[in-house]
């Protein structure tokens, strides 16, 4: 028993990231022979809430948000009155019946595991930390701390010596990457909560004319095609920790079938992760056209995630 | 303020008194304990040459600026003008030189604008306003829509609806800065009758102007200003216009109109062959080198169209205008200048001042090509070369360097003559050159003109004082409703017959 | 444009063709028309729009730009502007929330949000009219302080509504009989006040005044700087229950809510026909302005035009109208 | 007696200090940089230092066409982005023909193409500037992801490219010796040229400029055409200090830029204005969002600061021309 449509509000359609995702569900729901369309929210909340509002309007049967934050509740509690199946992509909001999302703090704990034994191996067991944060989001907040608390599982002693607002898009986190640098540029990690951030600091860093010889960059999302760019030449830039964004739109189209068949399904749905090594690594679970890429299915299936998250920013 | 219009209790005594008042600005001392008594029912005139403080009275008056020292009573009590609304509440009305209207508003509006007519619940009552404003119009005889948009007035009338506001505010003391600037001969008649209801009510007028004639017309008594201070308060019988002229500017005025050129003229320097636009049709004229080509017409005749017109700067239907043989580009102030026209505009403010910047940059604007080398400003050569006007003129700045707009009227419209007269122009067009202008410094532009005309200049001047246009120019064309009814020469032109060719 | 509505009552005496003819030279009639326009096309384009579901979304959607819209246009006519509204309406739910968690009622979290706004209001009309700095300055200043201060006291998250209070959800989801949302109603309500005051009380009229021309209002007896105050005053509790309701949308105080607010709001406002001079224009016409954005927006949500599209097509609308503005008045 | 006071009438000062001194920024300036370097060390660091430069040069560059434009009386909010948009097709021209330069122009040109699309709706079609500007800024905005919804990445891995704006010249990083080079013509033209004489009389009264034979409007589509020129070069830097064209860089700018002008002293009314004022309303601002990080504070701060800092110098502008008309 097919939903006839599904509509999704996105956060941001013009980010990488989303794009993916919204490749990943238009693919799946062409699979089954669900009309899906999207709107996008253009990170204001307030329009979210409209695009949504009208969807309802609209009749769709099943209705699929990324929240560009906590202010949908409302929204949440205004489908389930008007008996509107609701599935959450990204990130949770109070009330919500169902999330797809990967472990933002396991995907950085990945990364910092390979990151410390990167830095075992090539960097002498040192491990000085910058991280090119985004405290807006608690999810980005989370990234960070795994990380961190994944490279101390390897390198025990590892310092975080610079955690910045990169803002999360890459001239802001060029511009405060720069000044942090300028402060107290003793590391040897930078750490991006996405790729943008991590691409800021590099070029940070490489702007104050320093070599990237003893240095190790650490992106976070695989959302397009920059971090594949970057692995491919930049010499620092070794581990990707990736979130598979088609996959994670896969299976939220799964998830609305699923609800709209009032089967049960867990709070948190978790889309896998996983930590990406050196120029090739990427190789393994993309391939590179004419400006796309191409997701290699077998590879990311294989993936399995774990059932719960290490730790989650909700508190409910 | 009282509602219903009643003749001013009038006790004894002065309207107001002002005693040893003291104003100054950076660099200037505007007023120099002056003091000034109206007397009810009286008009007093104020008289000066440019800058020389009146306009700083009134606007003290009109609690516009504080005093420095000094005390103000009004019907023997001291008053305290410390706002506009401070004034307005003691009963003076001051009609400004600069339009002091809401264009967006209609007149009706604009009449009522300090204190609407409000129904019971406080709402404005838009009813009561349009009829009190018409019953208002009709009993001055003013011939103005109440309900027209004020902006789309022309400005002659703008100015009655001034006059009227202050009639519709009761006020005891009616202050007028330069009235007539812009009015008809008929509208001024018309004011003058105005003036005498008020003060046949009982209100005491305080009237400023550069117009003699006016003066001896209506006025009771005369304060003369001088540089800030007062200089003589006489009753007008006891003045000749030569007496005030002395009082006004500390010496004979021997000839207003110089007249020191050969009137034959000589090349043709400007034509203007079959020139139509929106207001115009069908001009055709010819401006020579050494003379003054005078243009007369009523207000609204469409001098100020033609003047703008043929330096470029409004667009033109059909017609040429040729400069010295060349052709200038229609609705194109660069080849004009280039050429060699300019324009002084009748309208300072927003077609001369630049507000913002100083003497020196206002004056030099025209002729800074000169000035560079390689597109780099010489500012020593520039400075000099200001300076020679300045002092020509006898321009009242503190330092080249002040902005234009601390200026008088009169001083400013001084500057923006230097700014043509730096750069040798063939012809120059001015319009109302001596609008605002002191009799002093009147004197000064005549000879000024007369002398440019005399080096061959073709000056050709718009204007509406009748005495201007007689005693400067050569030959006299005359406009009505945006055509040249006549072009006669000047030793056969009587004040009559322009005047009949004005009204066809 | 605006014309006084002394001259408007008296085309009621006119025959019926010059009746006409004076309404469609008014800038709210070739708006309305637009209105008209826009809905006719989305009608034709899409089925589901032309629904009394759809409109009392829109009209829902579109309170909130108009009750801040109402504020800035009183504000743009009395001659200065206001662009720390966005701002100021993400601030105005953090007072409101945090008084309800901590147990106080919704109306006491209501009147914090409306001291808040009251408070920025009061700072903004005093720099701005009392010591004279540039009102764009002045709130480009106010907008940049209170995003910052929102972000250090929120430490960059949500704080969201923990006691649930049924009354503060439905000011802003609830709807009268199912259908009309209340925030279409306060809107409504605010506007028809709002439009008397600017036309019919002498303090509206004062308001056109200073902001036509401030010198002569200064030379008719007025206190400029009082009336350009109160108008910031207005502005910013207009900003602060627009952020009222907001917050109750989003069941929360969302430390980036009305970010990018004051740019949807000026462009309404200008769209809706008044001049940034000052002055000129009508609350009528801005709610047009908020309606025609508002219709627009929907619409070509219906019709999934991408997000970029939307923004080059409302910017293109934009120039268009305000061109022909222009093109009108100089024909004149 | 009451003589005018001609004592500056006859002793001309060339650059008369008062009207448009900027002692009070000169001061507020050097108590941030003291203040700072008493809370940290590294301030003064030669490293912290080149890089504040180089966060200048970007602002300075695109502050030195808009401070002309300000006078002029006409703002142009697009320039954020502009540049964008311009850093997107000068990477993408870079890849594409494999050369640095023909990318380069491409991105400039990009630049001054957005420039005179503003000059012509705002002096033919008659839009104010600021609402056709904003306007611009919406339709670029939307219009970048048309172009390419994905950052265009220096694929060809150029060095060229990325030494625009890592590059040194001497001990000058490249987009500082950039910025120099302009502010040092734009102020040089603004200050003792003709056609800088013109932009402040345009910017006071265009009118009368006109009547004395100025073309107000070609003057301000030139000006919008350097503008966007400026703006298309700061995007290519911007794009080089990224090594990619980001389709959302650049967002709010065009505020940090007018917020600098703004401190600067230049007026929103025209006719006013410096280009000494703007160099050191750049700095400050970048002096305050250096300092912030340099001492650990909160980032949230950047936003606080320099909107009271604006705030202020707006008003001590006022009370010092208040004084010196006294
Ligand atoms: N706001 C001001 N700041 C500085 N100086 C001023 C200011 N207003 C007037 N002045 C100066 O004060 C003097 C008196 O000016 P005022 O305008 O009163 O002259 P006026 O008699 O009205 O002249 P006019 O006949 O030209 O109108 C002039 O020297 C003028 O330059
Ligand atoms: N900017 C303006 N605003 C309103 N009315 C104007 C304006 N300019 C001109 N007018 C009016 O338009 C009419 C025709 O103008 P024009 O200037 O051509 O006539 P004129 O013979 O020069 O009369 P004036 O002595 O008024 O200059 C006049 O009544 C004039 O007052
Ligand atoms: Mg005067
Ligand atoms: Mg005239």
């Amino acid at each position: 028993n097919m939903p006839r449509r599904i509509g999704y509000v996105t956060n941001y359609a013009t980010h990488e990231w989303y794009q993916n995702v919204i490749k990943g569900m238009k693919a799946r729901a062409a699979e089954l022979g669900i009309a899906f369309e999207v709107r996008d929210a253009n990170l204001d909340v307030n329009k979210e809430v409209s695009a949504a509002e009208d969807f309802m309007s609209q009749g769709v049967d099943v209705l699929i948000i990324t929240p560009v934050n906590e202010g949908i509740v409302p929204l949440v509690r205004r489908a389930k009155e008007q008996g509107i199946p609701l599935v959450l992509e990204g990130s949770p909001v109070k009330r919500m019946t169902t999330m797809v999302a990967t472990c933002d703090y396991d995907t950085g704990y990945l990364a910092g595991v390979e990151a410390g034994n990167y830095a075992m191996n090539h960097l002498g067991g040192m491990a000085k930390v910058m991280n090119v944060g985004l405290p807006l989001l608690s999810a980005t907040v989370l990234r960070a701390h795994g990380f961190m608390d994944g490279l101390r599982t390897i390198v025990p002693n590892a310092r975080l010596a610079n955690d910045i607002d990169g803002g999360g898009n890459p001239d802001t986190a060029l511009a405060a990457s720069t000044a942090a640098l300028a402060r107290n540029a003793d590391i040897n990690i930078i750490y991006g909560i996405n790729d943008s951030s991590a691409q800021g600091g590099l070029q940070a860093w490489k702007a104050s004319g320093r070599s990237q010889k003893n240095l190790l960059v650490v992106g976070t999302g695989g959302e397009g095609l920059g971090f594949i760019h970057s692995m491919n030449t930049e010499p620092a830039y070794k581990i990707e920790a990736a979130m598979f964004p088609e996959k994670e739109g896969f299976t939220a189209i799964d998830t609305a079938v699923k609800l709209f068949n009032k089967q049960s399904v867990p709070l948190h749905i978790v889309s896998p992760s996983a930590a990406i090594v050196g120029a090739d690594g990427w190789k393994k679970y993309y391939s590179v056209g004419e400006n796309v890429r191409t997701i290699k299915w077998d590879a990311v299936n294989r993936l399995t995630p774990p059932a719960n998250c290490m730790k989650t920013s909700a508190p409910f | 303020m009282p509602a219903e219009p009643s003749p001013i209790a009038t006790q004894d005594g002065p309207a107001l008194e002002v005693i040893g008042i003291n104003k100054r600005f950076p660099g200037v001392v505007a007023l120099e304990d002056v003091d000034l008594t109206l007397e009810p029912g009286k008009v007093h005139a104020l008289m000066g040459e440019n800058g020389a403080g009146k306009s700083t009275l009134i606007k003290i008056l009109a609690g516009v600026y504080r005093k420095d020292s000094g005390a103000i009573r009004i019907g023997g009590m001291d008053a305290d003008l410390r706002t506009p609304r401070d004034a307005l509440r003691q009963g003076i009305k001051v009609v400004f030189q600069e339009i002091a209207l809401i264009s967006e508003f209609t007149v009706a509006e604009n009449i009522y604008l300090e204190r609407y007519p409000t129904d019971r619940l406080g709402s404005v009552d838009w009813s009561a306003i349009r009829k009190d404003a018409a019953a208002l119009f009709e009993r001055i005889g003013f011939d103005i829509d109440p309900a027209a948009k004020v902006g789309d007035l022309p400005v002659s009338q703008q100015q009655m609806v001034e006059i009227a506001r202050a009639l519709a505010h009761q006020a005891k003391i009616v202050v007028m800065d330069e009235p007539t600037s812009s009015l008809t001969p008929k509208e001024v008649e018309l004011l003058f009758n105005v003036i005498k209801r008020l003060t046949g009510l009982g209100i005491a007028v305080l009237y400023v102007t550069h117009k003699l004639g006016e003066v001896f017309e209506i006025a009771d008594t005369v304060t003369v200003l001088r540089d800030g201070c007062r200089i003589s308060t006489k009753p007008i019988i006891e003045h000749t216009q030569d007496s005030l002229v002395q009082d006004m500017i500390g010496r004979h005025i021997e000839n207003l109109f110089p007249h020191s050129r050969d009137m034959t003229g000589g090349a043709t320097i400007l034509s203007v062959e079959g020139l139509s636009t929106a207001k115009l049709t069908d001009i055709n004229f010819e401006a020579r080198a050494g003379e003054v080509l005078g243009f007369f017409g009523l207000m609204g005749a469409g001098r100020t169209e033609l003047a703008k017109a043929i330096v470029g700067f409004d667009p033109i239907h059909t017609g040429r205008i040729v400069i010295d043989g060349k052709a200038l580009l229609p609705h194109d102030t660069r080849t004009g200048v280039a050429l060699g026209i300019g324009l002084l505009s009748e309208d300072r403010k927003t077609e001369g001042l630049m507000p913002e910047l100083s003497v020196l940059h206002n004056a030099s604007l025209a002729a800074l090509r000169q000035f560079t080398i390689a597109g780099f400003v010489d500012e020593g050569r520039e400075r000099g070369a200001v300076q020679q006007f300045i002092d020509k003129f006898r321009v009242k700045t503190p330092s080249l360097h002040q902005e234009i707009k601390y200026l008088s009227g009169g001083n400013q419209q001084k500057v923006l003559l230097a700014r043509w007269l730096m750069r040798g122009l063939k012809v120059i067009v001015v319009d109302e050159p001596t609008r605002g202008i002191d009799v002093g410094a009147k004197s000064e532009i005549f000879a000024l003109l007369d002398r440019l005309a005399g080096e061959g200049l073709a000056v050709v001047m718009m204007t509406s004082e009748m005495p201007e246009l007689l005693g400067l120019s050569d030959r006299i064309a005359v406009m009505a409703g945006g055509r040249i009814t006549t072009i006669i020469n000047r030793n056969e032109a009587t004040q009559e017959a322009i005047l009949n060719a004005a009204i066809a | 444009m605006q014309r006084s509505p002394s001259l408007s009552a008296t085309a009621g005496d006119m025959g019926a063709v010059a009746f006409c003819n004076a309404l469609f030279r008014r800038n709210e009639m070739v708006l309305l028309l637009c209105l008209a326009m826009v809905i006719v096309f989305f009608s034709l384009a899409s089925g589901s729009f032309f629904t009394i579901r759809n409109f009392a979304n829109v009209f829902g959607q579109a309170s909130l730009a108009m009750i801040a819209g109402i504020g800035v246009g009183v504000i743009v006519l009395a001659g200065e502007i206001d662009i720390s509204i966005g701002s100021l309406a993400g601030a105005a739910g953090i007072p409101l929330v945090v008084i309800m968690n901590n147990g106080g009622s919704l109306e006491l979290g209501i009147a914090g949000a409306l001291a808040l706004a009251l408070t920025v209001g009061l700072v903004n009309g005093y720099l701005a009219a009392y010591l004279g700095i540039n009102s764009l300055i002045v709130t480009l200043g106010s907008m940049f302080v209170i995003r910052g201060l929102i972000y250090l006291y929120t430490g960059q998250k949500a704080i969201p509504d923990e006691q649930s209070l049924e009354s503060f959800y439905q000011i802003g989801n609830g709807r009268l009989l199912g259908t009309v949302p209340y925030s279409a109603l306060t809107a409504f309500a605010l506007l028809m006040g709002f439009m008397y005051l600017m036309r019919h009380r002498p303090f509206g009229r004062n308001i056109y005044a200073v902001g036509g021309n401030p010198e002569v209002a200064r030379l008719a007896g007025f206190n400029v700087k009082g009336i350009k105050f109160i108008c910031f005053v207005i502005s910013a509790v207009l900003a602060g229950i627009s952020g009222i309701l907001l917050s109750s949308r989003l069941g929360s105080a969302v430390h980036v809510a009305g970010l990018g607010f004051e740019f949807q709001v000026v462009a309404a406002v200008v769209l809706g026909g008044v001049s940034l001079a000052g002055g000129v224009g009508s609350l009528f016409g801005v709610a047009l302005g908020v309606l025609i954005l508002s219709f627009l927006s929907n619409g070509f949500g219906m019709l999934d035009v991408p997000t970029e599209w939307q923004e080059v097509a409302t910017g293109i609308i934009i120039i268009t109208a305000v061109a022909f503005d222009e093109y009108k008045r100089q024909r004149k | 007696m009451r003589e005018i006071l001609q004592s500056a009438n006859s002793t001309p000062t060339p650059h008369r200090l008062g009207a448009n001194s900027p002692v009070v920024l000169i001061v507020l300036l050097a108590l941030l940089c003291i203040a700072i370097s008493i809370g940290s060390s590294r301030f003064y660091a030669i490293e912290n230092i080149t890089a504040i430069l180089r966060q200048c040069a970007l602002v300075l560059i695109i502050g030195s066409g808009m401070t002309l434009l300000l006078i002029a009386a006409e703002v142009d909010l697009s320039v954020g982005a502009s540049m964008a948009f311009a850093g997107m097709i000068a990477m993408d021209v870079t890849n594409q023909t494999g050369s640095v330069w023909l990318g380069a122009a491409a991105g400039i040109l990009f630049g001054g193409l957005v420039g005179l699309v503003n000059a012509i709706i705002v002096t033919r079609l008659k839009v104010k500037s600021l609402i056709a500007t904003i306007a611009a800024m919406m339709i670029l905005q939307g219009g970048v992801f048309l172009y390419s919804r994905q950052a265009i990445q220096n694929n060809n891995q150029l060095p060229a490219f990325t030494a625009i704006s890592t590059g040194f010249f001497g001990p000058v990083p490249v987009p500082v010796l950039i910025a120099a080079i302009i502010f040092i013509c734009t102020y040089i033209v603004l200050r003792h040229t003709l056609f800088g004489r013109y932009v402040y009389a345009v910017g006071s009264n265009p009118q009368a400029a006109r009547l004395s034979g100025l073309n107000p409007e070609r003057l301000k589509q030139i000006l919008f055409i350097v503008t966007g020129l400026l703006a298309g070069l700061s995007g290519l830097i911007l794009a080089s200090l990224m090594n990619a064209g980001q389709p959302t860089a650049g967002r709010g700018f065009e505020l940090t830029v007018i917020a600098a002008v703004i401190l600067g002293g230049t007026s929103l009314n025209g006719g006013r204005g410096t280009l000494l004022g703007t160099l050191l309303g750049v700095l400050i601002l970048q002096v305050i969002n250096d300092g912030i990080i340099i001492l650990g504070w909160d980032q949230e701060l950047q936003l606080v600061v320099p909107g009271i800092v604006i705030v202020l110098a707006a008003y001590l502008d006022i009370v010092r021309r208040r004084a010196g008309a006294r």
